[in-house]
């Protein structure tokens, strides 16, 4: 079957305009449409370079097709579907648009053959993120979408320059893989897409912006921007080393941030970071082995992490709150969706016949063989993951003792989102090789060896146990812990006095001053003995203004200097 | 947890002891619970112990100016 | 050097007519003053392309029987001066604008000195 | 002498219509507007015919006034670039007179007479400006538009007046500059026709007095084209002009004179002989960056939006000239290109300035709030997406001729000019977000007690405009290949 050869972001971009002229009952049915047809593009699309046009030197490559841009692309369009879905009852236009002006972002990054058209998409994507956490509610959601956009534009600006960097170092722009050796071009665009795959130190944005977006606003953000960053790496920076430190590094950093918090969708942001820390650290392994086992995991994360912010989504809808410290005993109102939650903690915890469990323990063999003991970073942070997701998180919120709060009911297409990912999470599991047709080569991998599974089964069995015993302890008090983004939040108004207002005052006084000093030259020209007046009022930038001697004589002195520096 | 929650759990524990010895002699068999628990503990340890010391701050920390 | 300054001692004129436009419009506060200036450094600089254009012992471009046609500096070239016509009515122009907006200005805020205007406009 | 009158049509067109203004007043109260709106489109079908036959037979037009032949008569030329030019003035007149059709009513009652007709003379001066191939022509085609630009200025609010006669001073002072540079190149050369003219100064070095007249005209028209430290007498006279002036001026006004610029350095003079003989172009890129600085800290001490916008136009002015400063290739694409896009971003804000100012009464920034985006969330749309155009996101049209332009200087090794570039974009994110902060994050006063405002769009014939100029922005982003490949590259010099 041939299909059009145009990028499948294209559908997401018509479906973003359509959004904007349909009428408010019509637009969350139609806003299905456009993820499956792009579903559907993409899985009969061949692979190649299949758009592309001539752009100055270079060309401008929309659609480039690999094993890799094909999984990632599915999985995205799958993820917009069923988040679709989920949140049928949305009426809001802004976000609905925003929406999938960010999803089409994510698909045209996954096909962009060349970095100034991956830019572009890139960029797409933070502005529309933005607007979905600006489409939450209350002050808190506005501050930190400003916030999450600075930080993206600053991040965007990073990967800018290092693209004119690229281009002017003479090394073409199509999107390939970098060797190790670094240049300051390839650092620059490391340090952008490490931006949006929320590496600590530059993490900050995303426990800060995730939990403050709507009901369906974080299931959104959680699926896209990272795992885009994702792909961006296993593209451009596999075998890179130093990403298996850091990797590890980001998993462990955040599960305890995660198991330090107090908010549920907090708790979920944070396991984002940890688990993208997992799919970092094999990129940095690099075998082809082990690339399939990152995109695998990227893959299963967008299902299972979509299923978890989908349960707590529907917390939020019923009872209004995330906080574990209010929540407690709403299991018997909601046990479908306590059920289906539970699938997707035991798959991002790894256990046999979920989904986790294989492209887990792909990565901890991929780690084995080439990171030595950095492995055991890795189990120390499944240890994290299960007891925060797998514990902590459902048995406060839905046992533990009766919060009494009031359950408003939730529609019934809610649950129904959330069954179609556990349904992907078990069938994966159970049935590896449909998983494994998915990887971008051919993947020769028996997960259910005696080995992985007893590790699987005995590291979560421990930590129930230490749970058990310290559960009374472990829920702690309704505070937060301070995260990187203290730094430019605590210092926000010292950021303030210092570059807007000094700024401005410095600007305003050099203004004055050449007013003042123009002023005294003529002055001083006209009559030498003026020169003793007082100085002129404080300049206000909206009356103040030179007087139009001053502004001729701007003219002659530019004519004079200018003659003769010519005629010199 | 009822009694019969903690047999069960020990039943698995015990089968995968067993398997592990089984596969590989040679390896301590209870080895993977034994990491688990400790690190369990450290991770408690350091998140609610020496964090809960130095940066816990009330919720509406970042309001107040 | 004399010879210098006695040759072109139109240039000079026009030089001195300029510098004095410009310091109507630099040093002069009054509107109408710097007014004045701007006309006169206009009208220097149409004096110049008229003085530019006068050829010693040559006569105006119409067929004198007593004079070759053939002798190019027999005859002035007509150009300039009609080119000079032209940025005369357009200097008259803009004096014309100029002077509504003075009134216009006064109408506003009762003065033409600049530094009163300024303070009256803030 | 073809029979192809259509380039001589265009000046035509206007000054017929600025007659017809004043004459048709005692028909309906309308007749004004719709004569300045139909000429401007007869205006816009001859430049775009005249465009279209030029690019497609690769020549220009030619057309020699009353029959004499240069160099004793006066012709007109029509080439890619100044027909070009023609369409882009016309095209946007055309959206502002539809826009300002009851708010030239509102805001100056009683004057539309007068503005229309003077409309009409300003787009004549500007298209005689850019059709003529004579040096002098030109001179009087600026002062007549010049003339009709004071008057436009100065029917405006209480100040305008007095910001008018700053620009009128100033303005003759820039004309007669030109002039005295013209009077030097006549006395040594010995003709007015620009071809002439290039023809005799492209095979010899430049002798001082032609070298001072090369300054004269550039200096002159900076002052026209408010080139940083001649920019005395723009900000004035866009804050306190009527908002329909504004628009109108301030999107054609100073690229009219870029393209004098343009035409003086690439087509009159050798470009190559001007770039080693004389620190010209240096200086131009010089005073471009400092003006793109200087315009935009200015631009964010404002708490007007207008006022704002005038400074920030000092700026882009800066951005135009730094293209015409690097004398390339690349750089003479930039400056094209960015002529366009800012006429139609400005001419996007602007309008939205006069749509704001008659809802709110002002354009003071301290009295927008979030109740703005829901009284007119059309208008704030489009607002918003100029305001990324002119921060220079992707794929808005503002982003591309900033990356010509940093392609431009990255080419001649001349890092510098990027960082003024990345640093005054940085300036603009700063001032645009605090409008657009203000815009749909800052809360009404006691927002809490009050219903939420409702919806107070502008009239359909006021937002129409804005929403299709802020729209093709995306298209001249998305398109921009296009109309490098097709537009601006037949433009060129002969000499690149």
């Amino acid at each position: 079957m041939t299909v059009p050869e145009f990028s499948p972001a294209f559908w997401f971009l018509a479906g973003a305009v359509a959004m904007l002229v349909l009428p408010a009952r019509a637009r969350a049915s139609a806003f299905l449409l456009f993820p499956l047809a792009s579903l559907i593009h993409i899985w009969f699309l061949p692979t190649g370079v299949l758009q592309a046009y001539a752009y100055l030197d270079h060309e401008l490559i929309l659609l480039r097709v690999d094993g890799f841009s094909r999984g990632f692309g599915l999985a995205f369009s799958l993820a917009a579907l069923v988040i679709g879905i989920f949140s049928l009852r949305v009426t809001d236009r802004l976000q609905q648009t925003a929406a999938l002006f960010y999803a089409g972002g994510s698909i045209g990054v996954t096909f962009a053959g060349d970095f100034f058209t991956l830019l572009i998409f890139w960029e797409v994507m933070a502005v529309a993120s933005a607007m979905i956490i600006w489409a939450g509610p209350g002050r808190a959601a506005a501050g930190a979408g400003l916030r999450y956009l600075i930080f993206h534009l600053f991040g965007g600006a990073l990967l800018l320059a290092g693209i004119v960097l690229l281009w002017h170092g003479g090394g073409g722009l199509e999107i390939r893989r970098f060797d190790a050796a670094a240049s300051p071009a390839v650092i620059l665009i490391l340090l952008g897409v490490l931006v949006n795959a929320a590496m600590p130190p530059l993490h900050a944005w995303l426990p800060d912006s995730y939990p403050k977006a709507g009901v369906t606003g974080s299931i959104f953000l959680n699926a896209f921007t990272t795992k885009v960053a994702v792909y961006v790496l296993i593209q451009c920076f596999a075998g890179w080393e130093i990403l298996m430190w850091a990797g590890c590094f980001m998993a462990l950093y955040a599960v305890c941030y995660a198991v330090m918090a107090n908010d549920i969708r907090l708790i979920l942001s944070y396991h984002i970071i940890s688990q993208v820390g997992y799919m970092i650290a094999v990129i940095g392994v690099g075998t082809e082995f082990a690339l399939s086992a990152a995109s695998l995991h990227a893959y299963n994360n967008i299902i299972y992490k979509t299923l978890l912010f989908m349960g707590t989504g529907v917390v939020l809808h019923a009872v209004g709150t995330t906080r574990l410290t209010d929540l407690g005993g709403l299991a018997r109102r909601m046990p479908l969706v306590v059920a289906l939650y539970m699938i997707g903690a035991f798959a991002i915890s790894g256990f046999p016949l979920f989904s986790g469990f294989v492209s887990k323990a792909m990565i901890l063999e991929a780690m084995g063989e080439n990171g030595g003991w950095l492995v055991h970073v890795l189990l120390l942070a499944a240890v994290g993951t299960f007891l925060s997701v797998g514990i902590k998180l459902p048995y406060y919120t839905w046992f533990y003792r009766e919060s009494g709060l009031e359950v408003k009911p939730y529609p019934a297409h809610m649950p129904l989102a959330m069954a179609i990912l556990a349904a992907a999470c078990l069938a994966f599991g159970m049935v590896p090789g449909w998983l494994f047709a998915w990887a971008p080569s051919a993947v020769e991998f028996q997960p259910y060896s005696v080995y992985q599974v007893v590790e699987a089964l005995q590291l979560p069995l421990a930590t129930f146990v230490a749970f058990w015993f310290f559960r009374h302890k472990i829920l702690g008090e309704p505070k937060i812990a301070l995260d990187l983004d203290w730094f430019y939040r605590k210092s926000a108004p010292l950021w303030e006095t210092l570059f807007i207002t000094r700024v401005n005052r410095v600007f305003s006084a050099t203004q004055d001053i050449l007013d003042h000093w123009t002023e005294k030259a003529f002055a001083f020209a006209r009559n030498p003995a003026r020169l003793l007046r007082e100085v002129p009022d404080r300049f206000d930038a909206n009356l103040q203004r030179a007087d139009l001697g001053s502004n001729v004589g701007l003219i002659l002195v530019v004519v004079v200097l200018l003659t003769l520096l010519s005629l010199w | 947890m009822k009694l019969v929650g903690w047999i069960f759990l020990f039943l698995i524990f015990a089968g995968t002891v067993a398997a592990q010895y089984w596969d590989d002699p040679a390896k301590f068999p209870a080895y993977y619970f034994v990491y688990g628990l400790l690190g369990c503990l450290l991770l408690l340890f350091v998140t609610k112990v020496v964090a809960k010391k130095s940066i816990m701050r009330k919720e509406d920390y970042y309001d107040r100016s | 050097m004399v010879d210098f300054i006695h040759d072109n001692y139109a240039y000079w004129a026009i030089m001195l007519l300029l510098v004095i436009g410009l310091y109507g419009m630099l040093m002069k506060k009054n509107l109408i003053k710097k007014l004045i200036g701007m006309v006169i450094f206009q009208n220097s600089i149409i004096i110049l392309f008229v003085t530019a254009a006068y050829k010693w012992g040559a006569t105006v471009p119409v067929v004198d029987p007593g004079r070759s046609t053939d002798e190019i500096a027999n005859y002035l070239n007509p150009l300039p001066h009609t080119l000079m016509l032209t940025a005369i009515v357009v200097g008259v122009a803009i004096v014309g604008v100029g002077f509504a907006i003075v009134i216009s200005i006064y109408r506003n805020f009762q003065t033409l000195e600049e530094p009163e205007l300024l303070e009256r406009m803030k | 002498m073809t029979g192809d009158h259509s380039v001589v049509l265009i000046p035509v067109i206007f000054f017929t219509a600025a007659l017809l203004v004043p004459l048709c007043r005692r028909g309906s109260r309308r007749w004004p507007y719709w004569v300045a709106l139909v000429s401007s489109l007869l205006g816009v079908a001859a430049s775009g015919e005249a465009l279209w036959r030029t690019l497609s037979t690769g020549e220009a037009i030619h057309y020699h006034l009353a029959g004499w032949r240069p160099p004793m008569g006066i012709e007109l030329i029509a080439d890619p670039l100044s027909a070009f030019f023609c369409l882009l003035i016309t095209v946007v007149t055309v959206f502002v007179l539809w826009h300002g059709r009851s708010l030239v009513e509102s805001e100056t009652p009683g004057k539309a007479v007068p503005f229309y007709s003077c409309v009409m003379l300003l787009l004549g001066g500007l298209s005689g400006i850019l059709l003529t191939g004579d040096l002098f022509n030109l001179y009087v085609f600026l002062e007549i538009s010049s003339i009709a630009g004071y008057a436009l200025v100065a029917i405006g609010d209480k100040r305008a007046p007095v910001a008018s006669f700053r620009y009128l001073i100033l303005g003759t002072i820039g004309a007669s500059l030109y002039l005295l540079g013209v009077g030097f190149l006549f006395m040594t050369v010995g003709s007015l026709n620009m071809g002439d003219i290039a023809s005799v100064l492209q095979t010899r070095a430049m002798s001082p007095v032609e070298i001072s007249a090369l300054l004269l005209i550039v200096l002159g028209i900076g002052v026209k084209m408010a080139l940083f430290p001649l920019h005395g007498w723009l900000v004035d006279a866009y804050t306190h002009a009527s908002s329909t002036a504004t628009s109108l001026i301030a999107p054609i006004g100073t690229k009219v004179a870029a393209y004098v610029l343009i035409r003086a350095l690439f087509y009159l003079f050798d470009t190559d002989l001007v770039r080693e003989g004389i620190p010209v172009m240096n200086a131009l890129a010089v005073m471009g960056a400092v003006g793109m600085l200087w315009g935009g800290v200015l631009a964010m001490a404002q708490t007007d939006l207008k006022r704002m916008l005038a400074f920030s136009s000092v700026g882009h002015v800066g951005y135009i000239a730094l293209g015409i400063g690097l004398a390339s290739p690349l750089g003479f694409i930039a400056a094209v290109l960015h002529t366009l896009n800012h006429s139609v971003m400005k001419a996007v804000l602007f309008l939205i300035c006069g749509s704001l100012r008659q809802k709110l009464g002002d354009n003071a920034l301290d009295s927008m709030n979030n109740s703005l985006r829901l009284r007119m969330p059309w208008t704030m749309a489009a607002f918003t997406l100029a305001a990324i155009s002119m921060i220079g996101l992707p794929p808005t049209a503002g982003f591309f001729s900033k990356w010509y332009l940093v392609l431009g200087s990255l080419e001649q090794g001349k890092w510098h000019w990027v960082i003024v570039i990345v640093l005054s974009s940085l300036f603009s994110v700063v001032y645009f977000f605090r409008v657009l902060e203000r815009v749909y994050l800052r809360p009404q006063e006691g927002a809490e007690e009050e219903p939420a405002p409702a919806r107070d769009e502008s009239r359909p014939s006021m937002l129409a405009p804005v929403l299709i100029l802020s729209a093709s922005l995306l298209l001249l982003g998305l398109g921009n290949v296009m109309i490098v490949n097709h537009l601006i590259r037949p433009m060129l010099p002969a000499g690149f």
